[in-house]
């Protein structure tokens, strides 16, 4: 019951942050949804998560609030502004609908299938040595998608260092 | 290090000596005991990349950029990503690219255990920690350097 | 030696980002050493896929549903001969054209981190691999658009990033899905699941959501907006690079190898992909017909030439797969040849529009040349590469009876051939603007890389003569193949 | 299945305001939800009722652990969703710089 409560407050907090003018007050919005999907891993037990999310939501908000602050907010709706928002809407109600009834195929929730993941529960241990299953997959098992994702990190990297460079051209002598 | 005009008061400032080393410290715990107990590389790399941006926020850029400049954060990282590439391409020693090669996997819940695993975490807490902080770093300094202040 | 199609570029990313700051000139060294040696090693690959028909490499010694798995089949090696192909002489041409931008390094280092994330895509046996490395490509694609930093390119980098990250979280979405269905993430064990289980509404919603994400990526006609402005903005080698093989990777690899090999092809996914393909064909060459600015016009058409590529696929007989996938190798060739050579009047003029051009062939007629061959490739002028698979297109439509696709095929086609009549007019022939008395042909190393692609265009007919024609229909074979797909896995495995 | 519906709809929330908002740094907002719904699904399709966290102590037997795989697959997500966020600020921080506003109809020198 209190997944719920949980996640209800985190839409409630997201539709803040969408709907609210101020640009600040959004940022700290989403900032709420954040932690409180630290909060719901944590019900869900998954304490890894809780942690990392925890602290990528602080940098995330951290980095943000350097973009937004004093910064404007323009607030204007163009003459279409109905017809755009009824169009989003009813693709957003179909999307829905059509993905409440084929949710209902999966397995209910509570009962995942765990036919590759009761490998990792039963011999994680004596394969790895590690007691943490979760460290033992990333780092072991799928340590090929760690190491993409270490790559991603870097990417981005060069990506804001290329991206923020104040001259991006040689100008020609002409 | 000197109460000069750039970064905040000094109550701020105060805080933030007492605190910053504890959380640092919190930091590499969390990657030394990555493979015990929750937390692990990622997690931990970004609270020392935290530490590093707490000095900054506190006592502006400079005194930050002292510590750890941008230069050494990029090096750090392709260092990082690099010491990450070579535990996978020792894996070759037995065969498969990412193989296990530690045949004595050690005890477990001691520190020492788990074959490359916590070696995987030092050199990804290595490429996060620098990594955020050259990014926060550059986002930082530009903003310093754009033409709207 | 499968491993080595991701570590190679990965290495050389690291080590150029370490080194390449302190040392000149070593950014150009192991970039091109780099996507060398992967150009010789994909084109082993073939032969080893003709020997062994299908390899499977375990990372880390686990087996499959439990580790990662990378497999490497016709379809494969043959997209890595295409990719590498391509940023071989992309890397070359880099050479001289990068000097214009600063931080050459980065460049390169983004360069080589993209031809990873691609390299990894096409060789991954396991859907969230997949994801990993899409991530990385379109990461590095982002920034590599906005590499120039002028406020058009960041603008279209803006927008093609929020598009990638909405298409990326509804491929994850699917992969979600798909996961807590049949609780595995190997492709080849996903099939297996699938085959257990049945299909039903779930797995339509699935393929719906991996529609939307790898169509998006593909810019296939609903989802386009964002290429003709991400295209164009990227220096020249990078326009080359995402619409020469970018697209192709991330949409129509993705799309036939998840639609064909895992979730299975129906008639009705068939005429979907189909009908997608023809609008995005006449859609982008219609667009295209209006534009001035060369790259702009070129963007266009490669949203139609997808269109082409996908129609191929689509069609779902040996004879349209073939035509399909030959026509996917043909366009990665001229389409870069043909962003190349506009880089090339970019660097030389110092304008991409064409009406401020005209009689250009006595001053560059290397360039010139180049670019009525590919021209003509790309309009489907008998003796080049085009034809051939735009015929075989084509012949596959009225052989399954869809005359309608085959005339709006042939209508494009003629469209095409408009299009590129009015830029090598305004560019290349008519009299010679005063403004243009002195300049130059552009430098060696990109002349260089301009032959070795013409030179391709050139010859890319033969690839459908008996002789050649295995390394293609490899690849139709793993296609046609469908959920056979996982029976080859498996069995490599054993 | 009231947890996944409510998950779909942050989801949808994010969705809305990627497509409808004009302010970038709405649209990165909305990005970052879009992000932790998904994110979201993952674990709760993991969760098993009245599960205990994969992570083994020192002298009990742990029964009905929760699905490990999906967590460490969220792990990668997180970090792929950062990187995003960090990378498109940073554009959009030069964007203002280049614009002088947040307002994405006014950053329109490319013709559509």
């Amino acid at each position: 019951m209190e997944l719920q409560l949980l996640l209800l407050f985190m839409i409630f907090a997201a539709v803040v942050a969408v709907e609210v003018e101020d640009l600040l007050s959004s940022v700290i919005a989403v900032g709420a949804v954040g932690l409180g999907l630290s909060l719901v891993f944590l019900i869900l037990k998954a304490p890894d998560l809780a942690i990392t999310q925890l602290v990528v939501e602080i940098l995330c908000l951290i980095i943000l609030i350097r973009a937004t602050i004093k910064k404007d907010l323009p607030l204007l709706r163009d003459g279409r502004w109905l017809f755009n928002t009824t169009s989003t809407l009813v693709f957003i109600a179909l999307f829905l609908i059509f993905a409440y009834f084929a949710l209902k195929e999966l397995p209910g929730f509570g009962q995942p299938i765990m036919r590759v993941a009761k490998e990792y529960i039963n011999n994680g241990l004596e394969k790895t040595g590690a007691t943490n299953i979760v460290a033992s997959i990333i780092l072991d098992f799928r340590g090929y998608d760690t190491l993409g994702e270490a790559t991603i990190l870097f990417t981005a990297v060069m990506g804001v260092l290329a991206v923020i460079r104040s001259v991006g051209r040689i100008k020609d002598e002409k | 290090m000197k109460n000069n005009k750039t970064g905040m008061t000094l109550i701020v400032k105060t805080i933030t000596r007492l605190t910053v080393g504890l959380i640092l410290l919190y930091g590499i715990y969390i990657v030394l005991h990555g493979h015990i107990s929750p937390g692990g590389g990622f997690a931990g790399g970004v609270i020392i990349a935290l530490s590093f941006i707490h000095l900054m926020l506190a006592f502006g850029r400079e005194t930050a950029l002292k510590k750890l400049s941008q230069t050494a954060a990029s090096v750090l990282e392709s260092l990082g990503a690099l010491m990450f590439l070579a535990i996978a391409l020792l894996g070759f020693l037995g065969g498969y690219l990412f193989f296990n090669f530690f045949l004595h996997k050690g005890k477990p819940f001691d520190l020492f255990s788990a074959g490359i695993i916590p070696l995987c975490n030092i050199a990804i807490s290595l490429k996060v920690g620098a990594g955020l902080f050259a990014i926060f770093a550059a986002l930082i300094l530009f903003k310093g350097s754009g033409k709207e202040e | 030696m499968l491993p080595f199609f991701v570590i190679i570029p990965l290495g050389s990313a690291f080590l150029i980002s370490l080194l390449g700051k302190k040392i000149r000139k070593f950014g150009d060294i192991l970039a091109n050493l780099g996507t060398l040696s992967l150009l010789a090693l994909s084109l082993y690959s073939t032969k080893l896929v003709l020997a062994h028909k299908i390899l499977v490499y375990k990372v880390g010694g686990w087996m499959p549903p439990i580790g990662i798995c990378m497999v490497l089949d016709g379809l494969a090696s043959f997209m890595l001969v295409t990719v590498n192909l391509v940023s071989f002489a992309i890397a070359l041409y880099s050479v001289s054209y990068m000097q214009k931008y600063t931080d050459k390094y980065r460049f390169y280092t983004l360069f080589m981190l993209m031809l990873a994330g691609m390299n990894g895509i096409i060789i991954t046996g396991d859907l969230f691999n997949l994801f990993v490395f899409l991530e990385i490509a379109s990461i590095a694609s982002y920034a590599l658009v906005a590499f120039g930093t002028e406020a058009e390119e960041l603008e279209a980098s803006f927008k093609y990033a929020i598009m990638g990250s909405v298409a990326s979280s509804f491929v994850l979405l699917g992969i979600a899905l798909l996961y807590s269905y049949t609780s595995t993430l190997n492709m080849a064990d996903i099939s297996l699941v699938l085959a257990q289980k049945g299909t039903g509404l779930m797995v339509s919603f699935v393929a719906v959501l991996f529609l939307m994400g790898f169509g998006l990526k593909a810019a296939l006609v609903p989802f386009h907006a964002w290429l003709p402005d991400a295209h164009p903005s990227a220096p020249a080698p990078i326009s080359a690079m995402l619409s020469g093989v970018l697209i192709k990777v991330l949409g129509v690899y993705a799309i036939a190898r998840i639609f064909f090999n895992i979730i299975g092809i129906n008639n009705i996914s068939l005429s979907i992909l189909m009908f997608l393909g023809v609008v995005s064909m006449l859609i982008g060459v219609i667009l295209a017909l209006a534009q001035w600015d060369v790259k702009r016009l070129l963007a266009y058409h490669s949203i139609s030439q997808i269109g082409y590529v996908i129609l191929g696929i689509g069609l779902g007989t040996p004879l349209g797969i073939l035509g399909g996938v030959f026509h996917l190798f043909n366009h990665s060739v001229f389409k870069s040849l043909l962003f190349l050579n506009s880089g090339a009047l970019d660097y030389a003029l110092g304008t991409r529009d064409l009406q401020d051009m005209g009689g250009l062939r006595e001053k560059m007629p290397i360039t010139a040349n180049t670019n009525l061959i590919a021209s003509m490739s790309i309009a489907g002028i008998p003796p080049f590469n085009g034809f051939w698979s735009k015929l075989l297109i084509i012949l596959a439509c009225i052989q399954s009876g869809r005359i309608i696709y085959a005339i709006c095929a042939v209508v494009a086609s003629i469209l095409t051939l408009a299009s590129f009549m009015k830029v090598q007019k305004y560019a290349f022939f008519g009299k010679l603007k005063e403004r243009w008395q002195d300049i130059k042909e552009i430098p060696a190393f990109m002349r260089l890389s301009m032959i070795v692609l013409a030179i391709i265009c050139v010859m890319g007919g033969l690839l459908i003569i008996p002789l050649f024609k295995p390394f293609l229909q490899s690849a139709v074979d793993v296609l046609l193949a469908g959920k056979g797909y996982k029976d080859a896995v498996f069995g490599a495995i054993r | 299945m009231s947890e996944y519906i409510l998950c779909l709809v942050l989801f949808c929330i994010g969705l809305y305001c990627v497509l409808r908002k004009r302010n970038i740094i709405k649209i990165i907002i909305g990005l970052g939800i879009i992000e932790y719904a998904v994110n979201l699904f993952f674990v709760l399709i993991g969760y098993r009722t009245h599960g205990r966290a994969p992570i083994l102590a020192k002298d009990q037997q742990i029964l009905n652990m929760v699905d490990p795989l999906p967590q460490a697959l969220v792990l990668t997500s997180i970090v792929i969703g950062l990187a995003v966020t960090a990378l498109i600020v940073a554009i959009a921080i030069r964007l203002y710089e280049k614009y002088g506003t947040f307002d994405i109809t006014k950053i329109n020198r490319l013709k559509g």
